[in-house]
């Protein structure tokens, strides 16, 4: 393979992810009017929310310095730079493959949240900065939990690139159902919810300043500035799940060659494997309700408790 | 001024020293006289304590051409020629510290050091708070240097030497049980310069009371001399104490990292939050040297190289983003005159400057990529992970447990930072301090930052080569491994022994890029495996800030090309009131609130509730709650000590209650006792 | 002179029992006068004993001693007191003591019994003519220094002092009769030294305070919080 | 014949006080007689650091290495007390009868004290040690306030209690020396017979040796004077007591020591490590707690006594050379210490640590020299305590005794942070109001600055000859 063509499909990968991340928010906002019985809007709204805003002025407050301009750019910057990180369509290394690793990956995604959290203050509003110091709060809970997970992996795959885990994890294929590996997938799906501020983390569709979390940091965002946030965090959560699906969910159905067919089939077969793992979080949203905000501290625990026993399982493991 | 002009010429020379240290051009130095009973000098830089050197140098230098702008402030007020007499002489005790060869230099030094930074804390002498500073700072380091000391004499025993190279050959007829005792006493005795829990308390105290200059040296290099303490006994002299060493490293390590950066990022003062912020940076830096520890006693030394590599590569880092932040802290002080994050803001406008060296320093020690904290930290944590390899359970269960904190304590760590930055730059002025600040400090202190940003800039893109100048820096039989273990020979000619097909798979995915351009071995920080895995972990922040500039080109050309409305701006709107006065914004301690709520057991503050009644005490008017975070350190160890040492000091001194019958009869109760013991 | 051997220990003996008595006599008197007699009796006491034991086999040395002893405590020392200490302090009726005399007696007691079994013990492990001397020496010695502990008044205080002095004489000439005779003299010079200088700081303190309880003077201590 | 010329060359001095109308001259004709006395010590102790010994009278006074490092120690610092005197006591308007006494007392003090380092035989040496009380009391109480009374008289009382005790411990020394059959009773005399005397005697001897000089000395229990004597006499003479007049008797059981050490049964070395580790402790916690300069300093001199007697235990050569060299040294700091504390008493006319603050400001010279000497006594490098200390430590961990060296250093360390928080904050912080300053006279000074500088040098070099003497010192209270 050459440079050329392992760029080419990174770049690939890229416009994948970004290109369908709306999409994905629009099927997640959808199904979870259809499970409350509503029709629920369009898979494509997302689509035209951004083209709504784009063509909208980008107002700041009068306080706000470079730093509200840059951060949506931030926000958007980090899932695509993970995005060049992780197999999404090929089982096989590409360019950006060792620019970094998973644990790389994690930083990476702190880019943006340095960035939104920082501007959100910038704003001037009380609420921006409360919706911050909320964002962090869930945000410095999370992260021990992801690096127990990245030791459970770490045991048992001995690596923590991405590519290298997907073909290590679950080999032979009757290790899916090893307890190390579910406890994984459990612990990392908490992590999931967490991160991208779904029930009982955080309430998407709430409408209330005061209980919210996400949201509230955005406020006082507008026209691109907000499309570009908006886009960078749906891309964030597709990253998510590329993780947990290509990675340690079902690394399989990937294109093993770089040819055309190959690919086109790990495309859907991707796609396919996402919409599962969406009906699952909307099950789970589906039938909790959202916690008071200190209780989140509980809920990442037990997060963490999973994980660690996932370690354990994973190091006890034969 | 005579600081900025001494300190800079001071630094260069340190600088060029310590490069020619660490290229191995310097040999042993034997000063011709001898010290009383303790035998004679010796002065040498290694390649390691070079590195050590040259990164004093580095710090000093920006920091002297800041205190160019920044000692105006004390002028008229204070002797500004005390402060460079003891800056330089504190420069050249540091120095003299890395060059001793034996016991007795290095103590003598050592202790120069202490008393000269103790006078520096406490030069606003007619401030208590500070003098008390600088006693408790020289009080605890004494008594850290005593169990140094003892360390020291316990380590000097085969050898019947002080000298360390003596020492070193002879160790290895040290007893298992003096071998516990030097680990022991040398890292709990140097822990208290390094800052380490539990003796850490001066610490917070002693860095935020001294002016920023010194603040910014406190941090960045006499932390690093606690650590090069700890190195320097327990790696250098005395290796056989790993084990030890790095089961107690690792645990009071992350420890203390996690507990440096919770009090840091629910404290208010700017500079006192730094300070805490160091002892989490430091707790970082002692864990990796602690896995490297264990790895170098389990015989994994390619491991130990990753690991002690990991942590003289954060140190550092450590010593460049500190330093930073602690100026542009000084900056603040000195303009605005309060430090406390609640009474300032929206100060990005006037000090555009100093706003963004202290982004880029916020960014750096936040470990956001691709700035240089990032690299370090990411080190640290893989090789924590890589206690995959490790056999026994219990190491494993710890490492992850280490890794848990250390992981908590990277994310805290933005969480602080992001609270810093934003509530001291961002959103309008709190107080009337700070809306009264016009301008920025003088070109002087805007270069010294720049530089020290510049630096942690430069050090993050390019993690490959930093690697390779720590590698060369690494001591004793380490050295060269952590290059091999992490920077495969990618831009060498001819692949540099990698095998032809790994070799084949990297060139495709870009590694060889800059072949025949860049000097060096690669720009990839890359771990191999075994064959299964060939590659264990990677990262290059060179790619990945290459990545990011495309892209953010990518997305400005973009929105360009869509947007067609230009930008404007507009109040900001809180319920149609204008303009936002200060007390509706968010403060810095509400921001911190939550941490503060969760991690309440180990703040374990001190509340005192006060009433206020009217009408004849009758009507409850309003209560008010103080609430006081006593530091864990002072709660566990430092005020128990203290205490007890009152204690039996009233009861002894009750003894002298000044009556003479009494004090006859002490005598005459000693004589009995001693002619019943003694002669009968 | 077959006589005088055979009484010799007889009376060395008496004259050591006196001398253990007027210890334990300093430590109970109430007068400063009669104090100041009972050290008088005991250094003739102690001057009485050189004699004896000078006498045969002959020694020129205890003789001396015996005459040096007879010349300085119980003539030189009252005279420098009587001339130096103001006169009105040997009005004072009573001395205030810091242990009743009871107790004072029982302690004495106990470190007599201390004393003498040091003492014995010596005078066991090493052949000695005089063995009384060195045990009542002991014994005394420990009381004196009780005499200071229990007396707060200053010229009872020297002369416990004094009365050590004796009782560690009491038995240097019994172990050490042939100690250096320059040094005998020098120690024998060393005393009314000290009374000297004693009877000045009296004085000073006596002008300055008003009265010689110098155990009353508490003010140098400690604070303890 | 020089040693009686340096020993009694001050006697001049006191002699001019006789004169009447003497005072105007007195401080100086002292200042003279003893600074010639002390160049006379220093030709001594390079004749000894060359043929190892002066003999005057053999058998009586004799000086060897030990004792010419005491004598140089003790000459050293009367010289500096005698100069520091003309600035001090004329400072304090005595009247001229007064002064005169005053000299007279001092020369005659620092006769007595010189005899110690000359005299080889205890009886004669007990002599001196006795009339170093009687001569020093009437200094200590010079200032004639009620506390300085107290304190004079308590001094007195405790220490010649102490020195009664020890008489009698001569004795019988003489005593089991002469059953032993033994002539010579000089230090080398009882070391060489000491395989023949009954061990009984030894150790009644012993232990009334140890606490009738501890009590000079200062050991717990027996200090209870000497922060009120220390803290009450003018200053010049505090830098005496507490700089070598308690080491000078400490010197004097050191001599003995190869004796007693001599005889197992006697357990002496057990017995200095329980006096020195019980003195250190305490006087380390009561610096902790003091609330006055002068009497920090004078715990700290029992601090130091317990440190030099700890390492006296010891016994080896290593041990002995690091106690020698401390006892030089500790003389010379700690008279620095107590000329910088009576400068701080001229200066603010207290030396209470609650009523003097921010010193810095009115008086740097003294606040810088008292706040270099208070860390060079505290045993900071590259002061030359720290080194000796060291030593003591390295000596003990050297024989085993890891956990001596372990308290020894604890507890140096609970002093030094008393006396350095104590002194750091008299020196600095915003200066009371209501403190009237004035000026330390010229020559106090001068002393200051004289005397900080030996003590700054010795940390860091040593003279070769010196280095000799301490060698042979070492080597003569060393059994072999």
């Amino acid at each position: 393979m050459t440079i050329a063509q392992s760029l080419g499909l990174n770049i690939l990968q890229l416009v994948f992810v970004v290109l369908l991340a709306p999409v994905f928010s629009g099927i997640v906002a959808r199904w979870r009017e259809n499970v409350q019985f509503k029709r629920g809007p369009s898979i494509w709204q997302p689509y035209r929310d951004l083209r709504k805003l784009l063509s909208k002025e980008d107002r700041y407050s009068e306080s706000a310095t470079w730093v509200a301009r840059f951060a949506p750019y931030a926000v958007c910057l980090s899932p695509m730079l993970v995005t060049l990180l992780i197999p999404v369509l090929t089982s096989f290394p590409l360019f950006g493959a060792f620019a970094g690793d998973m644990l790389a990956a994690g930083f990476i995604l702190a880019i943006g949240s340095f960035f939104l959290t920082v501007a959100a203050v910038d704003t001037g509003i009380p609420y921006g900065a409360m919706g911050a110091s909320r964002t962090r709060m869930v945000g410095f809970l999370a992260e021990p939990v992801l690096i127990v997970i990245l030791f459970a992996v770490s045991f048992v795959a001995n690596s923590t690139i991405p590519y290298i885990v997907q073909q290590q994890w679950v080999q032979p294929p009757a290790h899916f159902f090893s307890p190390a590996h579910v406890l994984v997938l459990v612990a990392f799906l908490m992590l999931i919810i967490a991160e991208t501020g779904r029930l009982p983390v955080d309430n998407p569709s709430g409408h209330f300043e005061l209980a919210m979390v996400d949201e509230s940091k955005v406020l006082d965002f507008s026209g691109p500035s907000y499309a570009l946030v908006k886009w960078g965090s749906s891309m964030k959560s597709v990253v998510l799940y590329v993780i947990f699906v290509n990675v340690l969910l079902a690394p399989w159905g990937l294109a093993g060659t770089p040819n055309a067919l190959a690919l086109g089939e790990a495309i859907a077969v991707v796609f396919v494997k996402i919409l599962v793992l969406l009906a699952l979080l909307i099950a789970v949203e589906a039938s909790l309700a959202k916690l008071r905000l200190f209780r989140i501290a509980e809920y990442l625990g037990a997060a963490f408790v999973v994980a660690v026993t996932a370690m354990i399982a994973a190091v006890l493991a034969p | 001024m005579s600081v900025a002009i001494g300190g800079s010429i001071l630094s260069c020379a340190i600088i060029a020293l310590g490069i020619s240290a660490l290229f191995g051009a310097l040999h042993a130095v034997v000063v011709p006289f001898s010290f009383p009973l303790l035998g004679q000098p010796h002065f040498e830089l290694t390649r390691f304590t070079g590195f050590l050197t040259l990164l004093l140098g580095v710090v000093a230098l920006p920091t002297s051409i800041y205190s160019a702008s920044y000692m105006r402030r004390y002028l008229g007020h204070y002797a500004i020629g005390g402060f460079t007499g003891g800056y330089l002489l504190l420069l050249l005790s540091m120095v003299g510290i890395f060059a001793a060869a034996d016991v007795v230099s290095f103590l003598v030094a050592w202790e120069i050091m202490t008393v000269a930074s103790c006078a520096l804390v406490s030069y606003e002498w007619r401030r208590l708070s500070r003098v008390r500073a600088a006693v408790a700072m020289l009080v605890m380091s004494e008594f850290g240097t005593l169990a140094a000391i003892l360390a020291f004499l316990l380590a000097a025993q085969p050898a019947h030497s002080l000298d360390f190279a003596s020492i070193e050959r002879h160790a290895h007829s040290l007893s298992p049980q003096a071998v516990d005792a030097i680990v022991a006493l040398s890292f709990f005795g140097f822990g208290v310069k390094a800052g380490l829990l539990p003796f850490n308390a001066w610490l917070p105290r002693a860095h935020p009371e001294a002016p920023a200059n010194l603040s910014a040296l406190l941090s960045a290099v006499i932390l690093n001399l606690g650590l090069y303490g700890i190195l320097l006994v327990n790696f250098v002299l005395v290796p056989q104490g790993a084990m030890l060493f790095g089961i107690l490293a690792l645990a009071v390590g992350s420890l203390s990292a996690i507990i440096g950066i919770l009090y840091a990022t629910i404290e208010d003062d700017l500079k006192r939050m730094l300070a805490y912020s160091s002892i989490e940076n430091i707790g970082i830096v002692v864990a990796a040297f602690g896995a490297g520890g264990i790895f170098f006693a389990l015989r994994r030394f390619d491991l130990a190289a990753l690991g002690f590599g990991a942590g003289l590569w954060h140190m550092l880092n450590h010593s460049l983003y500190k330093s930073l932040l602690f100026l542009g802290a000084g900056a603040i002080d000195a303009r605005a005159g309060t430090r406390r994050v609640n009474q300032l803001g929206g100060l990005a406008r006037v000090m555009p400057v100093t706003a963004l060296c202290f982004l880029i320093g916020s960014l750096a020690i936040a470990a956001v990529p691709p700035l240089n904290g990032f690299a370090s930290e990411w080190l640290t944590l893989e090789t924590l992970l890589r206690s995959a390899e490790l056999g026994p359970l219990a190491f494993k269960i710890g490492f992850v447990l280490a890794g848990a904190l250390l992981a908590l304590t990277a994310a805290l760590a933005v969480t602080c930072f992001v609270k810093n930055y934003a509530m001291t730059f961002l959103s309008s002025p709190r107080s009337a301090a700070a809306s009264g600040v016009r301008s920025d400090l003088s070109a002087a202190a805007g270069i010294g930052m720049a530089f020290l940003a510049a630096l942690c800039v430069l050090a993050g893109l390019f993690p490959a080569h930093v690697a390779q100048v720590v590698d060369v820096a690494l001591p004793g039989s380490l050295r060269g491994q952590l290059a091999q273990a992490l920077v495969p020979p990618f831009l060498v000619r001819g692949g540099g022994g990698l095998p032809s097909d790994f070799l084949r798979d990297f060139t495709a995915l870009g590694a060889g890029i800059g072949n025949g351009v860049i000097p060096g071995r690669g720009l990839v920080l890359l771990h191999r495996g075994a064959t299964a895995n060939p590659v264990v972990f990677a990262m290059s922040s060179t790619y990945l800030a290459a990545f990011s500039l495309i892209i953010l080109a990518f997305m400005a050309i973009a929105v360009r090309v869509l947007v067609r409305r230009r930008p404007r701006s507009a109040h900001v709107w809180a319920g149609g009131i204008e303009p936002i006065p200060p007390e509706f914004e968010y403060t810095a301690t509400g921001f911190s609130n939550p941490v503060r709520v969760i991690f309440d057991a180990i703040f374990h503050p001190r509340t005192t509730e006060n009433t206020r009644e009217a009408i004849d005490r009758h009507f409850r008017v309003a209560i008010t709650r103080d609430r006081e975070d006593v530091f864990v350190a002072d709660r566990i160890a430092t005020n128990p000590p203290s205490i007890a040492v009152r204690f039996a000091a009233n009861a002894i001194a009750r003894l002298h209650h000044g009556r003479l019958e009494g004090y006859v009869f002490y005598a005459l109760g000693a004589l009995v006792v001693a002619i019943v013991a003694i002669a009968l | 002179m077959s006589n005088y051997h055979a009484f010799e220990p007889e009376i060395n003996a008496l004259i050591c029992g006196f001398f253990v008595l007027s210890a334990f006599g300093m430590v109970v008197i109430r007068q400063i006068g009669a104090c100041l007699t009972v050290f008088i009796v005991q250094s003739l006491l102690l001057a009485a004993s050189a004699f004896v034991l000078g006498a045969e086999p002959l020694s020129w040395h205890l003789i001396a001693v015996g005459c040096v002893t007879l010349l300085s405590k119980p003539i030189l020392i009252p005279y420098v007191l009587r001339r130096l200490v103001p006169r009105e302090i040997y009005t004072v009726r009573e001395i205030s003591q810091a242990l009743d005399v009871p107790t004072s007696l029982l302690v004495a007691l106990g470190l007599a019994l201390i004393g003498f079994a040091l003492g014995t013990r010596l005078v066991g492990a090493a052949p000695l003519l005089a063995k009384q001397n060195v045990i009542v020496g002991f014994a005394s010695l420990l009381i004196g220094a009780l005499v200071l502990a229990v007396r707060r008044e200053a010229v009872p205080q020297m002369l416990g002092i004094l009365a050590m002095e004796n009782a560690a004489f009491l038995a240097g000439i019994a172990i050490a009769p042939d100690f250096p005779l320059i040094a005998e003299l020098a120690i024998a010079f060393d005393v009314p030294l000290l009374a000297f200088i004693v009877s000045i700081l009296t004085r000073a303190v006596y002008r300055r305070v008003g009265s010689t309880a110098v155990g009353e003077l508490a003010a140098l201590r400690e604070h303890p919080q | 014949m020089i040693l009686f010329v340096a020993v009694l060359l001050p006697v001049i001095g006191a002699a001019w006080c006789a004169l009447p109308r003497s005072h105007a001259a007195a401080p100086y004709v002292n200042a003279a007689a003893v600074s010639t006395s002390f160049l006379l010590t220093l030709w001594i102790a390079a004749h000894t650091a060359a043929t190892g010994h002066v003999v005057a009278i053999a058998g009586w006074v004799s000086v060897d290495a030990f004792a010419a490092i005491l004598m140089l120690g003790i000459a050293a610092v009367a010289c500096s007390a005698s100069i520091y005197s003309i600035g001090y006591i004329g400072h304090l308007h005595a009247p001229p009868r007064r002064v005169r006494a005053y000299y007279a007392n001092l020369a005659l003090f620092i006769v007595s004290m010189l005899a110690i380092s000359v005299c080889v035989e205890p009886g004669l040496v007990w002599i001196a040690v006795e009339l170093t009380t009687l001569l020093s009391v009437l200094l200590v109480s010079f200032v004639d306030t009620r506390e300085a009374l107290e304190a004079a008289w308590k001094y007195m009382v405790i220490t010649l209690l102490g020195a009664t005790v020890a008489v009698l411990g001569v004795l019988v020394l003489f005593w089991s020396q002469h059953v032993a059959g033994g002539t010579s009773f000089t230090y080398a005399g009882l070391a060489a017979d000491a395989h023949r005397m009954n061990p009984i005697l030894v150790a009644a001897a012993f232990a009334l040796l140890l606490i009738g000089f501890g009590a000079k000395i200062g050991l717990f229990p027996m200090h209870t004077w000497l922060p009120d004597a220390h803290s009450q006499a003018p200053a010049p003479v505090c830098a005496m007591l507490s700089g070598v007049e308690t080491s000078a008797i400490l010197y004097v059981l050191l001599r003995l020591m190869p004796l007693f050490r001599a005889i197992p049964s006697v357990h002496a070395s057990t017995w200095f490590a329980i006096f020195g580790t019980a003195s250190l402790v305490a006087a380390a916690l009561l610096i902790v707690q003091t609330h006055d300069l002068k009497r920090l300093f004078a715990f700290s001199t029992v601090e130091h006594m317990g440190v030099i007697v700890l390492g006296a235990s010891i016994g080896t050569l290593s041990g002995n050379l690091a106690v020698v060299w401390q006892i030089l040294v500790h003389g010379l700091t700690k008279s620095l210490c107590f000329y910088a504390a009576g400068a701080v008493a001229l200066v603010a006319g207290t030396t209470e640590f609650a009523k003097v603050r921010g010193l810095q400001r009115h008086a740097p010279l003294v606040g810088t020299i008292l706040l270099v000497g208070s860390l060079a006594i505290a045993g900071a490098p590259p002061f030359a305590v720290f080194l000796s200390e060291l030593a003591i430590a390295l000596a003990a961990i050297s024989v085993g005794q890891v956990w001596l060296a372990a308290v020894l250093l604890a507890f140096v360390g609970i002093a030094f942070a008393g006396t350095i928080a104590k002194v750091a904050g008299m020196m600095l912080g915003r200066e009371n109001e209501g403190l009237h300053v004035h000026p330390a006279p010229g020559v106090v000074r001068g002393v200051l600055v004289a005397c900080a500088i030996p003590v700054l040098i010795l940390g860091l070099w040593i003279p070769a000859g010196l280095g000799n003497l301490f060698t042979q010192a070492a080597a003569q209270v060393t059994l072999p």
